[in-house]
């Protein structure tokens, strides 16, 4: 990455800059998005992208978890590239549609659940065969599921009648997903950092006994622990990316495991952190937590860990 | 809705188990399903049916059991308060509305209050039709009571003057009563002259604000209070005196009050595991060795809460003061239900869709719970707060260098 | 218990003087515990004991624990409980022989292990059928499991042509079982004691930039999370031993399990909480490490867990 | 014993891979089975064992890979240490008994030496043929090196005459010197006048007294400097300014040292999966839930540790300061290994007897490892001091209100 022209940082300002763009134009944000080339870094050049490799999405990830972005960001680039050169993709890359992505069900199951913003996209990835078919939400009929997230409910989906626009095959389908883990890391990475900063900001600020909280030994470890977890989340998830010195690509599932846990830790704890402050609904720190548990439940957590376990106990 | 409220009390001298034996009967034959959280009837209840609900409890001898019998109370002592609270924890009832009046603004009027307040305020705490709110904390302040700025000015004609502004307020709106915190003097006072009311909430100046919580819920309020004027027999005991004795009496309620907790922690994860049974593609998690683990640990858990309690109402039975004990109660209680609440949440989260209706009401239950589990270990004294406690003055721990 | 005229505390005192001669004494130490009458409080009186129940000799061995006694006093108060009566009982009631329990193997297997201080007792209680039998060690060879405790090992036998000098069946061994449970749990909660009173001492005493250790906000909450522990696990043992409102008893598993999750955890963070000190075999706390990882192992405590967890939802 | 050592380094310029693959081949080819910790036949080495072993890997290259030629190192980067690291990871081998020497004494004299002592000191701790201790920690001072009361004084013949007592000294009896930190003023000086000397151990008024430590080992030492006298030349640097720079040293030297183990910790769960699935009835639980889902969490866990020391050479590498940063890598590694050598010990016990030999092995290196690893939390600065750094360094708390 480094060798580049183009270093993560001015990815991460670009990135920053249009999202607090976005949030200032709610109603806008696709489009804000769009146009600031969020969706295009990873896109083949050939096909109206800047034609990088996903690593270069993952600051504009973990930017997106750190600002809290509503909108499914991460979706919305692995389906621009993996669609990348059909009708679907060059919309999803232009911002004409909103991609999200059922991360249960299938085509053959006949429903699709755990779908992102499913209520408000207008096309869904969901598996079909050992692939996956991008099938158009105006074809079926959404259920929101807003039992954890009211404002932004996950979506549930019959496919009866479902009309497909674009298919995966099962190579392409698992390059998306691999995809998908490496943003889906970075974006809580981003998320545990925003909740960690947002955290060290408030404790300094707030004012007990005449010194700041964050004077009080106990406070000053928590975040140094939050500190430190997502610093190593974060590394581990640079490490997933780079080659080793035999110039063999690495197995990217422990970046977004521990990219998870160490998410939940540090968004509850900065919860904890704020006081009666962390538990109104003012304060955006429970937008991250609803963010974070809803992926984490997407894309199994509990059992990609125990999956990962079972690799090393069969290959050791 | 109408409840059984035709009841002759047993006599617990008679019969150590027939206080907790007439409690399950009474629930079991008046609780209505929709109270049930576990039942595919349930439905949060209205402010006013919650009121019908508690004063038939209180009725029933299922409220104000320690209170005494001239102020409506039924005369008895903590272990019928304790049996009670085991069957009130066996089901999944909604948590108290009128919590505020029974465990904190009517054990502080016994304390402090005049034979007069204590006439007109404690029956109508336990039929519900006074509902009280607490306003201690307050935005600059935090636990550092040190830096509490609401004022209470006495005036010439004996009334008082309070402007100021308070916070994490709950059930603020529908309050009839405040009870108070104010201080009589400056800041620089630190500790002197605090001084409680009982204020009431209709008194011109008053103005709430609720504050919407991470559960969806409006679970508290900022009260703003401006040139708000009260006749001086709103006041609570004397400026000092009733704030020192007030402190004793939270001692013992932080101790006391929701003795059910563990009991209820367990009528939830019965819950849990026959929602998770109820449904085939969650079943198959009860097989695993980390979640029959867990489960075993949570049962542990529970277990621990149920010793700390019953051995501190042996103890206050006993005549031993409680003192900082309740931070030990307090610390366990709520990060063993917290981290119970996170696991719940997990469980019932890893199928979707959920086919079974027992399911998805446990759906709707935990992950309510899971957010609202994020302030337990905030409220009432943080747990950072509670292991000060403990350190302080359970373990004695010095600070400085003996000399 | 606080009904009769002896009351636990009473209990613990003379039990601790004893303990403590019996550690000045360490040959004499069976003797100087038979003699103050350690064994004898939960046998019946028409076998030469007190005649008090199993929750009277909690605090002998919860003493036991905090003082760090070398000694299988627990099994020994079991063994002269269940033998209570019989030759065998008598000699381990009057300190005339040493009893030992074997937690794995039985019988029929053929062989005894997790045996506490096996190499120097006299006696061991091994499963038997749905029973148990107590051998003669003198007809069995005893080897030294000294892996985790070379000072107390732990022992295995080859049961082949062992001696039986009395048998439990079913109910009894039942009986001891849960005796068994009882004391452990209390022995265990007095080694967490024990472990949380040195520290909190130590760092009461130890100065750094000019305060004693303890003043630090984070050593305070340490030390507070122990003291917790310590404190439910100590209340869920006692509310084990009474009875509920209908007169009916309670289960114990919990009792020990818990007493051992915690007094794992308390002892491992005193040493930690020693800093260097805590590393030495000079500082006596790594015998209480060792004795409840003993313990643990010998129970099993995992799996018991893991057994409570499975009969609660078995109930459910 | 005698190895291989006729070596001609690749250039890692020229490939990436080929110092990582030099490193490998030559510890499959020469590393001995009684050196390697899963295997039946090993022997805990005797020092001269030790000694000619590190030897011959300084000699293969894979010892001293960044320092410099003249000084009998190989004159490569971290990047080629951090290769050679994680083959020496790889390989259950015993730790170095020379690391007092590799990474501490020898970046100091790096840093503050004369050329004389460079000359004399470095190539002679590549080789093994001198052996060093650590005197830096005292029995009153901990990590509050304010309260360090060794006491340096110069003699008018140019001497310095030492007197004060140390602790926790890894190695003192066999070690030729003393890497010491003393003060040549009064504890009243606090940080002032800090100077380091090289002690040769064999100097008259040194006395050691062994510590045996939980594990059964003589650990470490408590060493007593009675009137001992040292040549001025035996000085290292100047009062304040050596100390100071070798504060800059141990920063970096704690965030580069020993950058195997997160590698070393993978070969050791690859060795407790082996030994239980060696034994059938140990077998069994590699397929409990729990038993997966922890060992996923450790491999989680290692591979953020590697991702952490990975980063660190590549940022240092880049010309980056690294700070504090060490402190991120010390919580990291000694939290993660203490807790997996907690379920290691655990898993291995579960089932007595064990009848595989490997899973006997196993046993044995996992009940030293649980036990020596309590002290990973506590060397080398505490996790409590870690988190201390961690908060006013790299989150740069205030402790004060800004003005």
């Amino acid at each position: 990455m480094s060798d580049d022209s183009l270093s993560p940082e001015e990815f991460a300002e670009a990135a920053g800059a249009a999202i607090l763009d976005a949030q200032s134009r709610p109603e806008e944000t696709r489009d804000v998005l769009a146009e600031a080339g969020l969706f295009s870094v990873s896109v083949a050049e050939d096909h109206g992208g800047m034609g990088l490799g996903i690593e270069f999405s993952v600051p504009v990830a973990q930017t997106a978890g750190e600002k809290q972005l509503r909108f499914p960001v991460v979706e919305q680039i692995v389906l621009a590239r993996a669609f990348a050169g059909t009708e679907a993709g060059e919309a999803l890359l232009g911002g004409a549609l909103t991609g999200t992505i059922a991360f249960a069900g299938s085509l053959e199951a006949g429903f699709a659940a755990r779908a992102a913003f499913a209520t408000t996209a207008d096309v869904m990835l969901v598996a079909d065969g050992d692939g996956a078919a991008l099938i158009d939400l105006g074809s079926v009929t959404v259920e929101a599921d807003a039992t954890l997230d009211p404002e932004a409910p996950s979506g549930f989906a019959r496919l009866e009648g479902a009309k497909v626009l674009a298919r995966l095959d099962a190579a392409a389908y698992a390059g998306l997903k691999r995809d998908v883990t490496i943003l889906f890391a970075a974006f809580v990475n981003g998320a545990a950092e925003g909740a960690l900063n947002r955290s060290a900001d408030y404790l300094a600020q707030r004012v007990q006994f005449g010194r700041p909280l964050s004077a009080k030994q106990a406070v000053r470890h928590h975040l140094a622990r939050m500190k430190l977890g997502t610093e190593v989340a974060i590394a581990r998830l640079r490490r997933a990316l780079l080659d080793n010195e035999f110039a063999e690509s690495r197995a990217v599932e422990t970046a977004l495991t521990g990219a998870l846990s160490n998410a939940v830790f540090v968004v509850e704890k900065a919860i904890h952190l704020h006081g009666g402050m962390g538990f109104t609904e003012e304060l955006p720190l429970h937008y991250s937590l609803r963010d974070v548990r809803k992926i984490e439940t997407a894309l199994q957590a509990g059992a990609q860990t125990r999956a990962i376990g079972r690799a090393f106990i069969d290959a050791a | 809705m109408s409840f059984d409220t035709n009841v002759t009390l047993p006599d617990p001298a008679t019969d150590r188990g027939a206080f907790r034996a007439h409690a399950r009967k009474w629930l079991a034959e008046n609780l209505p399903s929709t109270l049930q959280a576990d039942s595919l009837d349930f439905k949060y209840p209205s402010l006013d049916e919650a009121r019908v609900w508690e004063a038939a409890m209180h009725k029933a001898g299922l409220w104000g059991m320690t209170w005494p019998k001239e102020y409506g109370g039924h005369g008895l002592t903590l272990r019928e308060h304790l049996a009670v609270n085991k069957e009130v924890g066996a089901v999944l009832m909604p948590e108290s509305v009128g919590s505020i009046g029974k465990e904190l603004a009517g054990p502080v009027i016994m304390a402090v209050g005049t034979e007069a307040q204590k006439n007109h305020f404690l029956p109508n705490i336990l039929t519900m039709s006074h509902m009280w709110c607490q306003g201690f904390s307050e935005p600059e302040a935090g636990s550092d009571l040190a830096r509490l700025r609401t004022r209470a000015v006495q005036q010439e004609d004996g009334s008082w003057r309070i402007n100021g502004q308070k916070i994490w307020t709950s059930g603020a709106a529908k309050a009839d009563y405040c009870l108070l915190l104010t201080r009589t003097g400056t800041v620089a006072d630190k500790h002197r002259g605090m001084l409680m009311f009982a204020v009431p909430m209709n008194t011109p100046g008053i103005r709430v604000v609720n504050i919407k919580s991470i559960d969806g819920k409006d679970s508290f309020a900022e009260v703003f209070f401006d040139d708000v004027v009260v006749a001086d027999d709103a006041r609570l005991g004397a400026p000092d005196e009733g704030w020192s004795a007030a402190i004793r009496v939270l001692s013992i309620e932080r101790a006391t009050n929701r003795m059910y907790r563990p009991w209820r922690f367990e009528a939830e994860l019965k819950f849990l595991v026959k929602a998770l049974k109820s449904d085939p593609d969650l079943a198959v998690k009860l097989e695993d060795a980390d979640v029959q683990k867990r489960i075993g640990q949570i049962v542990t858990e529970i277990d621990g809460l149920k010793g700390l309690i019953e051995r501190a109402v042996d103890q206050m039975m006993g005549g031993a003061p409680i003192g900082a004990r309740g931070s030990l109660s307090k610390l366990s209680w709520s990060e063993t239900h917290q981290s119970f609440m996170g696991f719940a949440y997990e469980m019932i989260s890893t199928v979707t869709p959920l086919n079974s209706p027992l399911a998805q009401r446990a759906k709707k239950h935990f992950t309510t719970a899971y957010l609202f589990a994020r302030a337990e270990t905030i409220y009432a004294g943080t747990s950072e707060v509670q292991c000060d406690i403990i350190a302080q003055r359970i373990l004695n721990l010095p600070t400085e260098l003996k000399a």
